[in-house]
C-alpha cells in the first residue's frame, strides 16, 4: 500500500493521556523558594466568602519529569514546517528562523514591562519604531500602527479609521463591499465596524468584475475590501481602475494584505492607489504560527487617514529621544491593551534587516517561482479552475478526481500518509473542492517534487483504488475522527466522567 | 540567502522546467507601472553576528535589571525553567492552525487541557482555545452579552483597567451601544447602590482584583444583574488571583474574560500575552474564539478536533461570532505547561506568597510619614499607596535608586495624582522590599 | 498484533538521506560579515605546496532550512529519556534537568576562554573547586580531581596514581585483579597503565569470593577493581574484609563508583576502607548523554594518594580567590588539555545544589525502591540468577524464555514494539542471556507498570508465538540491521558510489 | 523533589507491594557500620530560582566581555544559532550511546555524517566516532602507532601544544615508551636535519599549524617517517585550518588527531570539546574508539549501527584497542551541524578570514617600535610576537584596558619570556585589531 511513498514511513510512538489522567496526589514540579515575611490572616484581611473552598478542584499534580514527558510525546504527534513543506494556502507557512527566536528571548526584551518609564525603555520603542519605519517602506504608505495583535483585527481597525473618517465627514455609510473570493475575517470585520456586507461576484479569470464593482458601488459604500494578490493566487491587474471606481463615489480601498509574500520588494501597495491594508507578520515576516498564534497585523494608512490611528503611538523627540504619545484626539482608540504583540514585532524586525533590500526581493521572487512550478507541473493531473499564471499560491480543484467519488478531503488525507501536511481546503468558497497550495520560497526543489509526485500517485489512487483515499490516513497515530459526532454532543474538557 | 533552499542555479533549471528563462517574466502579470523599480531602502542585509549585536545594544537600552512594583496588568512571577524547552520543540511553534487532526494532535491536546484547566480556575463550564489578550476579550464578552440579551446598554466598573474600558470603548463605539461606568468609593470597589442597572442592561462588566487591587463583591453583583436579567462579565488582568479567591464561577459570574500573562508567559513589554474566554454550557454557541472537543476514529481511538466551528469567520462570515482567527495558540501552551508544573500546590502557594507580601510590604509602607494606603479595601498583590508628595515625583528619585516604584495613577484618574499602584509578587524576596520602603521614605 | 500494546503505537514520520546526498552546489546555509581588512597574498605568504587544492571536495551545501529539517527529522528517530523510561543497566537514565542545561549555557560559562587570567575566571574555578568539595563530602574521601573526561579515564587516574605511589615505594607491580562480573572499562584501564589483567570468580551470590580474592591476592598485584553495587546491583558487603585482605598485601582497592546512584547520601566509600574510585557524573549526577557523550569522571581519593592526583589543581589562597596550582611533583601529569569537561562539572553541581542533603538522599532511596519494584514484580517471570535483594538494579536472564528459543536479544527488540528502550545486554558477562534493568529514581509507578506488563507479556508471546519475537522490532522505521554484514565488509563514510 | 515522579505515598504503596513498610529495609543489605548517620554536609535544597541566582553570580566573576586574542588550542569563532536549538532536541542530548540500532537511527546518521566529514577534512579514510579531545587523541595515535609498529620510540615535536605533550608524556610513561622532542628552528617549524630517527622509531608526532601557529612541511615529515618505516602522525589544535591548507592524508599522514573545537563548540572553560581521530583503512581495526557503519535489514532498508567493536573494551576487555567508553556524542553532534551549516563554502570563508586578519594584525604590530614576529614562519592565524618587555607585563597592562592580550610563553618555554602568542580569528573585527595595536603601543 505505501509502496509508492517515498518521502515517510511508520515508526513507534508514545500514547499519551490528558494530564489529569496522569494527575496523583502529592507530586510536585514546581521550586520556589520559601516565604520570607511574616504573614498576615487570610481569614482577617480577606474573609471567608471570597475565599476559594474548592481547593483547586482537577487541576493536575505533576512532576517536572511527568511534565516534560507529557509535553514532548504530544509535540511528536505533530506535523511542523521543520518536518516538510505545509502548503496551506493563504497562510505562509515559511520556515521560521532561529535567530529570530534567540533574539525575542533576550532579557532586555522578555523581562520589560510595558509601563516601564520611557526613559529605561528606549530599546523597545526603537524596535517598534524601526519597525514601522520598514512597514512604511515596503508598503510605500504614510504611517503604519503595529498595535493589531493578528490580520483580523487588522481589518477591523482599518475599517473603523475609514468609518471615523467618513463620519467625520458626516456619514459614516451603510456597507462594505467584499468579492465572493474574500477570506471570512473580512466580511466578520467589516459587521463588527456596523456595515452590512455585500458581495461582489468575481469575473471569469477569478479577478474582481468591474462591472459588478461600479453596479454595487454607490453612495452607502464605505469601503471594497480587496485581497492582492487575490485568493486565487491572482493579482488583480485592474487594482488602479478598482480603486477609481470606489473613490468617485468617495469610498475607500481596504487592501487584505495577506498575500504580501508575492509582493515585497516587487511592488507597493501605495503605488495601486489604495487607502489602507494590513500586514499578516505571522506569514510574509515569518514570525512562528505557534499552532494557532500569536500572529501581528500591522496597519499601513495614508496620510488622510493617518490622524485616525490608534493610540498609542511612537514618536520621536526632537532630542532623538522616543517618546509614547497619548494625545490623538481622531485617533479611533485603543484596540488592545499595551503595545501589542511586541514579541512578534521584534522577530519580524529580525526578518527584515536579516533579508535587506535584496533578500526580502529574493525571498519574493523564489516564493512565485515555486507557485508556478507547483502549478505547471501539476495543472495536466489536477484542474485549475482558473488557469494561467499565479503569483505565491495556486488553487487547484478535485473535479476530475470527483468523477471517482474522490473528494479534495480524501485527497488532503490522503496526502499525510505521503508525508505531507494537506493544502487548504476551507477557501476561497467560490472553488468547489478546492486545494489551495502555497509552497512559500524556502522549500527546496526535492521537496516540491516530492510533492508533485505524491499529488500525481494519488491521481492514480483515485483512479483504481477510491476506497484507499476515502479511509485515509492510514499511517497515523489516530484515524479520521468523527467531527460531526464531536460537534452534536461536544465535549470541551475532561471532568473525569 | 540562507533560508532560500534552492541555489540560483537551481532556480534558473525551475525556471526553464516551466518555459522560462528570466525570473522577471513571472512578474509580467504585475502591470509595469505598479511595479517598483528601485531598491526598498531597508538596506543591505545583517549577518547574524552584526544583527545580534544590533539587537543587544538595543535590548541595552532597556533597564530591566532596575528593582520593580509595577503591576497593573502586566505581573513579574517566577517562570519555570521547562516552559522554553517544551514551547520551543518545533513541533509545537512551528505549527499552523491545527486544522488536520490526523497530524495535528499534539497542539489539539493540550489546548483540550487548556480549556480544561481554565474552566476549573474560574468554576465555569467552558472555556476557548484563547483571544489576543484580556482587554480584547472583555470587549468580545461585551458583544456576546449583546448577542445573548439582544441589549444595548453596558454598565462597567470604573475599576476596570483603564485600558481594557478603552479597548472596550473602542469596540463598541460603532454598535450603537450606551457604555455607562460605575464608581468606586472609599474602598476602591463597586457601591451596589445606585448602579443604574435596568431592563435595557445587557451585562455588568467588574474587574476583581480591580485595577486598584481591590477584591470585589462579585456574588453581589451576579445577583443584581441578574435581578435585571443582565449578564455578569468578571475580569481578572491577574490570573494568580484565582488560586486564592473565590472564583468568578462559583460568584455567579455568566462570563469570564481575562488575562493569561501571569501564569508563565514573560513581561515581553506587553506582548504577546494570552486572552482567556470562559462562559456556561448553555451560552456556548455565542462564544467567540476556537474550541476543541473530543472525538473517535472508526477504531474507536479517542482524539481531539476543532469543533463548533460554524461559530466562526470561516464558515458563518459577517454572521460570526467574532471576527477572531489567529489566536494567542502558543502562549496558551506556555500557560498549560505553567500550570501543569505548578499544579494544584504550586499555584496556590505561588497565590498564598503574592497575598502574604503585598501585605507585608503595604503594612511597613503605611507605617512610614505621609504614606498610607489610599483604600480600606481588601486586596490581593496589588494596593494604592498615597504619597506625600506628586507620585510621578516620587517614581522619579526612585528611580534614580534603580528601582522602579509602581504606576502613578495620575493621568489615569484626575484626584488621583498622588497615588502610586504598588504590585508586591512572590518575586520580591523580603530584603527587596524592605530597600524599597527605606527609599520610599528617603524620597518622600 | 499489537493489541496487548497499551503505552506506543505507530505514526508517520520522515525518511530523511544523508547530507551528502541533499547537497547541492551553490547552497548557502552560513552568515558572517565580510572581510574588512585589507587582504594578503595566499600564494605568497603560504605557498601553493601547503594550500588546499581539492576545494574540500564532498564537503556538504546546504541551506540554513535544510540542516534544521534533516537534523529534525534525524531526531525524530531516537529514544530518548523524554520519551519514556531507558533501563540500561549501569547507566542510570535519569531525567536530565533543564535548569542545568541553562545555567551551563549562561554567557560567563560559556564564553570563557580556558587561558583566561584567574583573575577573571574567578567564577569557573570557584565551580570546579565547589564541586569538588560536594563529591569529597559525598564519597568519605580526602581529595577530588575533576579532570578526567569520563569514567574510564578516571579508572586510567586512579590506577595511574596507586602505580605512581607503589613505584616511589620502589616497586610498581605487576597485577591488577578484577572481578569477572566487572565491566570491559576496569580491565581495559588497567592495562593502559602497564598492568596485567587476573580475573577474581564470584561466588554463589553473586559477591567478590573472598577465599578467591585471598588466593589471588599477592606482593604482585598492585590493585583490585571492585564495583560496589556491584554490576548485579548486589552490595559487596564485604568490602571491609575485602579491602583488609588487599591493604594486608601492600595492594590498593579502586572501586568503580558507576553505581554510586545507590549509594549517595546513604553510605560514603570512604567508610569501606577504599583508596580510590571515580564518579560517572553524566549517570549519577544527571549530566546528559548526549547520544554518546560528553560525561566526566572525577576520581576521588584518601590523603595518602593525594599527592599524585593529575594537575592542574584549584587552590584557595590566604585572601580567599582561587588560583590554578600546576606545581605538583608526584602528580601522574596531565590527563587532558585544560580543565576536564567543564560544561559537564556545571550541571552537575547544579544538581547537587538542587536537591541538597535531603534531596540527594531521597534520590537514592526512591531508585533503590524502584529497582526492587521491579524485580520483586517480575521474578516470577524472568530468571533472576542471583536471587535476593537488589540495590539501583537487577539483573534478569532469558533462562526459562530460552527454552522456546527466544534469547534476551528478542526480548529486547520485541520491547521496542511495547514503547521501551531494552535493558543492557552486553555485561555482566557471568550472567548468560542477562536482561539489566536499572530504572533509576526519576521514573513513575505507571511507566514501571507499564513495563512490568510488557515484560510478562512478552513472556507469553515467547511461548505462543516465538517467531514474533524473532523478528522484532515490527514498528520501527528500520527492523533488524544485519550487523555481521556490515562488520565483515564496513562501510565507514559516504563516498557517493 | 520535582524530579521524583512518585509521590511519598506512591512510594509508600509501592514498598507496601513488595511486603516492605519502611524504606530504610531496602538498605538492609548494608552493614550498619558502613552506612551514614548524618546528613552529607552540603546543605538544603536551593529552590530553581536561587540556583539561577546562585550561578548568575558565579558567572559574574569571569569577565567574558574583554576583547581577547587568546588561542593555544581554544578557538573563538562565530557560532551559528541553528546549533543550539537542533543539538538541545532531547531526542539528541538525553539519548544514550546507540546500542539499539532500531531506536536510535538518529544518532547512528549523524555519527556516520561526522565520521564522513572528518575523513573529507582530513584527507584520510576513516574517522571515528570521537575521543575525548585533542591532547587525549594524540596519546591514543602514538599508542596506536605503538601497536601497528611494535616500536617504542617517539619523536614528538618540540612545537607541540605544551598541554598535549603533557598528555603524551602520562599515557606513554608506564608503558617503557622512549619519548624524545625536536626543536624547533628560526622559523617556529622543525629543522628536518637531524631528527635522530631510527628503525626503533614508531612515529613522528607533528602538529601543523603547531603551538606557535607555524604551519609545517608535513609531506617532508612523512617522507622521512615512513622512510624509516615509521608512521607520522598528525595533530591540530586549529580544525579551521584544514579549511585552507592542504590536507594531512594529502600530506603523507598515517594518523590524524585534533581536537574540533573550532567547529561551532563554546569555549567554555576548555571542556567539553572533541577529539578527533582518522587514519587509513588498513589501521583501521587498530583504532580506537566507536565506529558507525552502513548496514541494510531484511527487507533491504539502509541503517547504520555500531560496528568493529571487536575492538573496543567491552567486548575485547584487556586487549581493547582503547579503554574509551563514554565519548564526546553529543559535541560531535555540534560539530556536524556546524559543517552542515557552514558548508563547503562556509568554511572556506571563515579559513580565508582567519588568514587574512591574523596577517592583518602582525603585520601592523611588527610595525610598533619594539615588538616584531618571534618567527619568520607561515603561520594561519596564530603568531607569536616579541615585546619590548616581558610578555607577562604586557598582558598585566592590556587587562587594564580591558583587553586579553595573549598567551605569554614564558613558562612553556625558557627564553620565551618576551614572547607572546597571539590569535586573531574572524570574530575580530578591524576596528578591534586597530585599537589592540594601539594598545600594545601605549603599554610597552
Ligand atoms: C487572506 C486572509 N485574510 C485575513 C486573514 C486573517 O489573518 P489572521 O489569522 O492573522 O487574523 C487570513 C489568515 O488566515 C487570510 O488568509
Ligand atoms: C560499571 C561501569 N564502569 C565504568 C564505566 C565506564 O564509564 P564511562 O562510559 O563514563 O567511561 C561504565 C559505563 O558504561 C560502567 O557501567
Amino acid at each position: 500500500m505505501t509502496s509508492k511513498i517515498k518521502k515517510a514511513t511508520t515508526h513507534v510512538v508514545q500514547n499519551e493521556s490528558l494530564l489529569f489522567e496522569h494527575s496523583s496526589g502529592g507530586r510536585i514540579g514546581y521550586s520556589i523558594p520559601d516565604l520570607d515575611v511574616p504573614e498576615t490572616s487570610l481569614e482577617e484581611s480577606i474573609g471567608r466568602d471570597l475565599l476559594r473552598t474548592d481547593d483547586l478542584d482537577g487541576m493536575p499534580e505533576l512532576s517536572e519529569v511527568d511534565v516534560v514527558r507529557h509535553f514532548t510525546r504530544l509535540s511528536s504527534w505533530n506535523y511542523c514546517i521543520d518536518t516538510g513543506l505545509y502548503p496551506l494556502g493563504s497562510c505562509t507557512m515559511k520556515y521560521n528562523p532561529r535567530i529570530n527566536e534567540r533574539v525575542a528571548r533576550i532579557d532586555g526584551f522578555a523581562n520589560l514591562h510595558p509601563l516601564a518609564p520611557a526613559a529605561i525603555a528606549q530599546g523597545a520603542l526603537e524596535i517598534v519604531y524601526q519597525l514601522e519605519e520598514c512597514l512604511r517602506k515596503i508598503t510605500g504608505l504614510h504611517a503604519v500602527t503595529t498595535e493589531p495583535a493578528a490580520g483580523a483585527q487588522g481589518e477591523t481597525v482599518g475599517i473603523m479609521m475609514i468609518r471615523a473618517l467618513l463620519s467625520e465627514r458626516g456619514n459614516p455609510r451603510k456597507k462594505v463591499l467584499i468579492p465572493d473570493s474574500a477570506h471570512g475575517t473580512n466580511p466578520a470585520s467589516a459587521a463588527i465596524c456596523g456595515y452590512m456586507v455585500e458581495t461582489v461576484p468575481s469575473d471569469s479569470e477569478g479577478l474582481t468584475d468591474l462591472n459588478q464593482l461600479a453596479v454595487h458601488m454607490d453612495e452607502d459604500v464605505a469601503a471594497f475590501m480587496l485581497t492582492n494578490p487575490n485568493t486565487l493566487g491572482k493579482f488583480e491587474r485592474n487594482i488602479r481602475q478598482i480603486c477609481e471606481i470606489v473613490h468617485e463615489k468617495g469610498g475607500f480601498v481596504y487592501m487584505d494584505g495577506a498575500n504580501m509574500n508575492a509582493l515585497v520588494g516587487v511592488a507597493r501597495p501605495a503605488s495601486f492607489g489604495i487607502d489602507v491594508m494590513h500586514l499578516n507578520l505571522h506569514k510574509t515576516f515569518s514570525t512562528p504560527h505557534g499552532g494557532g498564534g500569536p500572529g501581528a497585523g500591522p496597519v499601513a494608512v495614508t496620510a488622510e487617514l493617518e490622524p485616525f490611528l490608534p493610540f498609542p503611538r511612537i514618536v520621536r523627540k526632537p532630542d532623538g529621544s522616543l517618546a509614547v504619545d497619548f494625545d490623538r484626539p481622531k485617533s479611533v482608540g485603543r484596540v488592545r491593551a499595551f503595545f501589542g504583540n511586541f514579541g512578534v514585532l521584534v522577530r519580524a524586525l529580525s526578518y527584515i534587516l536579516t533579508h535587506g533590500d535584496p533578500g526580502l526581493r529574493e525571498a519574493t521572487e523564489t516564493a512565485v517561482l515555486n507557485a508556478n512550478y507547483l502549478a505547471h507541473h501539476l495543472n495536466d493531473t489536477y484542474e485549475v479552475p482558473y488557469p494561467g499564471r499565479v503569483m505565491h499560491e495556486v488553487v487547484f480543484s478535485d473535479k476530475r478526481q470527483a468523477r471517482h467519488g474522490v473528494r479534495n478531503l480524501d485527497i488532503s488525507k490522503r496526502l499525510i500518509d505521503y508525508g505531507f501536511y494537506p493544502p487548504t481546503m476551507s477557501f476561497p468558497l467560490i472553488v468547489n473542492g478546492a486545494l489551495m497550495v502555497e509552497p512559500t520560497e524556502t522549500e527546496s526543489r526535492e521537496e516540491l517534487d516530492l510533492f508533485i509526485d505524491a499529488m500525481k500517485s494519488i491521481d492514480e489512487e483515485a483512479a483504481e483504488d477510491p476506497e484507499l483515499l476515502k479511509h485515509a490516513p492510514h499511517t497515523t497515530k489516530v484515524g479520521r475522527l468523527d467531527e460531526v459526532a464531536a460537534a452534536r454532543k461536544p465535549v470541551l474538557r475532561w471532568t473525569g466522567k | 540567502m540562507r533560508y532560500i533552499p534552492n541555489s540560483p542555479d537551481e532556480r534558473q533549471s525551475m525556471l526553464a522546467s516551466i518555459g522560462l528563462d528570466r525570473i522577471q517574466q513571472l512578474f509580467e502579470q504585475i502591470p509595469a507601472s505598479l511595479k517598483l523599480n528601485e531598491p526598498l531602502g531597508i538596506g543591505p542585509p545583517m549577518s547574524e553576528p552584526e544583527l545580534l549585536s544590533h539587537f543587544r545594544a538595543l535590548a541595552a537600552r532597556n533597564h530591566v535589571d532596575c528593582q520593580s512594583f509595577l503591576g497593573a496588568g502586566a505581573y513579574s512571577h517566577f517562570i519555570p525553567t521547562v516552559i522554553d524547552p517544551l514551547i520551543s520543540r518545533s513541533e509545537f511553534f512551528t505549527a499552523y492552525t491545527p486544522y488536520q487532526p490526523e497530524q495535528s494532535q499534539g497542539t489539539l491536546q493540550y489546548i483540550f487541557e487548556f480549556q480544561t484547566m481554565i474552566c476549573q480556575l474560574t468554576g465555569l463550564d467552558v472555556a476557548n482555545a484563547s483571544l489576543y489578550d484580556g482587554s480584547t476579550a472583555v470587549a468580545e464578552a461585551v458583544l456576546m452579552a449583546h448577542r445573548l440579551t439582544r441589549r444595548n446598554k453596558v454598565l462597567i466598573a470604573g475599576s476596570l483597567h483603564p485600558q481594557y474600558r478603552e479597548v472596550v470603548e473602542t469596540y463598541t463605539r460603532n454598535l450603537g451601544f450606551e457604555v455607562r461606568y460605575l464608581g468606586f468609593g472609599s474602598h476602591g470597589t463597586l457601591e451596589p447602590g445606585a448602579l443604574g442597572i435596568d431592563k435595557e442592561t445587557a451585562a455588568i462588566v467588574v474587574q476583581s482584583p480591580n485595577f486598584f487591587g481591590c477584591i470585589e463583591d462579585l456574588s453581589r453583583m451576579a445577583a443584581i444583574a441578574h435581578d435585571a436579567g443582565a449578564l455578569l462579565i468578571v475580569s481578572t488582568a491577574e490570573a494568580m488571583s484565582l488560586g486564592l479567591l473565590r472564583s468568578p464561577g462559583d460568584c455567579g459570574a455568566d462570563i469570564f474574560a481575562g488575562e493569561a500573562q501571569s501564569f508563565g508567559i514573560p513581561l515581553s513589554f506587553g506582548g504577546p500575552y494570552c486572552g482567556l474566554f470562559a462562559t456556561r454550557d448553555k451560552y456556548v454557541r455565542q462564544m467567540p474564539g476556537r474550541l476543541v472537543g473530543e472525538a473517535f476514529d472508526s477504531e474507536g481511538r479517542r482524539g481531539y478536533v476543532l469543533t463548533l466551528s460554524t461559530r466562526e469567520q470561516h464558515i458563518r462570515r459577517e454572521k460570526a461570532t467574532s471576527n477572531i482567527c489567529t489566536n494567542q495558540g502558543l502562549f496558551a501552551l506556555m500557560a498549560t505547561v505553567y500550570l501543569a508544573t505548578m499544579g494544584k500546590r504550586g499555584v496556590q502557594e505561588v497565590a498564598r506568597q503574592n497575598f502574604h507580601k503585598a501585605h507585608y510590604a503595604a503594612s511597613q509602607i503605611s507605617k512610614l510619614d505621609g504614606y498610607d494606603l489610599k483604600f480600606g479595601g481588601r486586596f490581593f498583590n496589588e494596593f494604592v499607596v498615597r504619597t506625600p508628595i506628586a507620585a510621578a515625583e516620587i517614581n522619579r528619585r526612585l528611580l534614580e535608586r534603580r528601582i522602579v516604584g509602581g504606576v502613578s495613577l495620575e493621568g489615569y484618574h484626575e484626584d488621583l495624582h498622588d497615588c502610586l499602584l504598588v504590585c508586591v509578587t512572590e518575586t520580591s524576596s523580603k530584603a527587596s522590599i524592605d530597600k524599597f520602603v527605606s527609599a520610599l521614605r528617603e524620597v518622600a
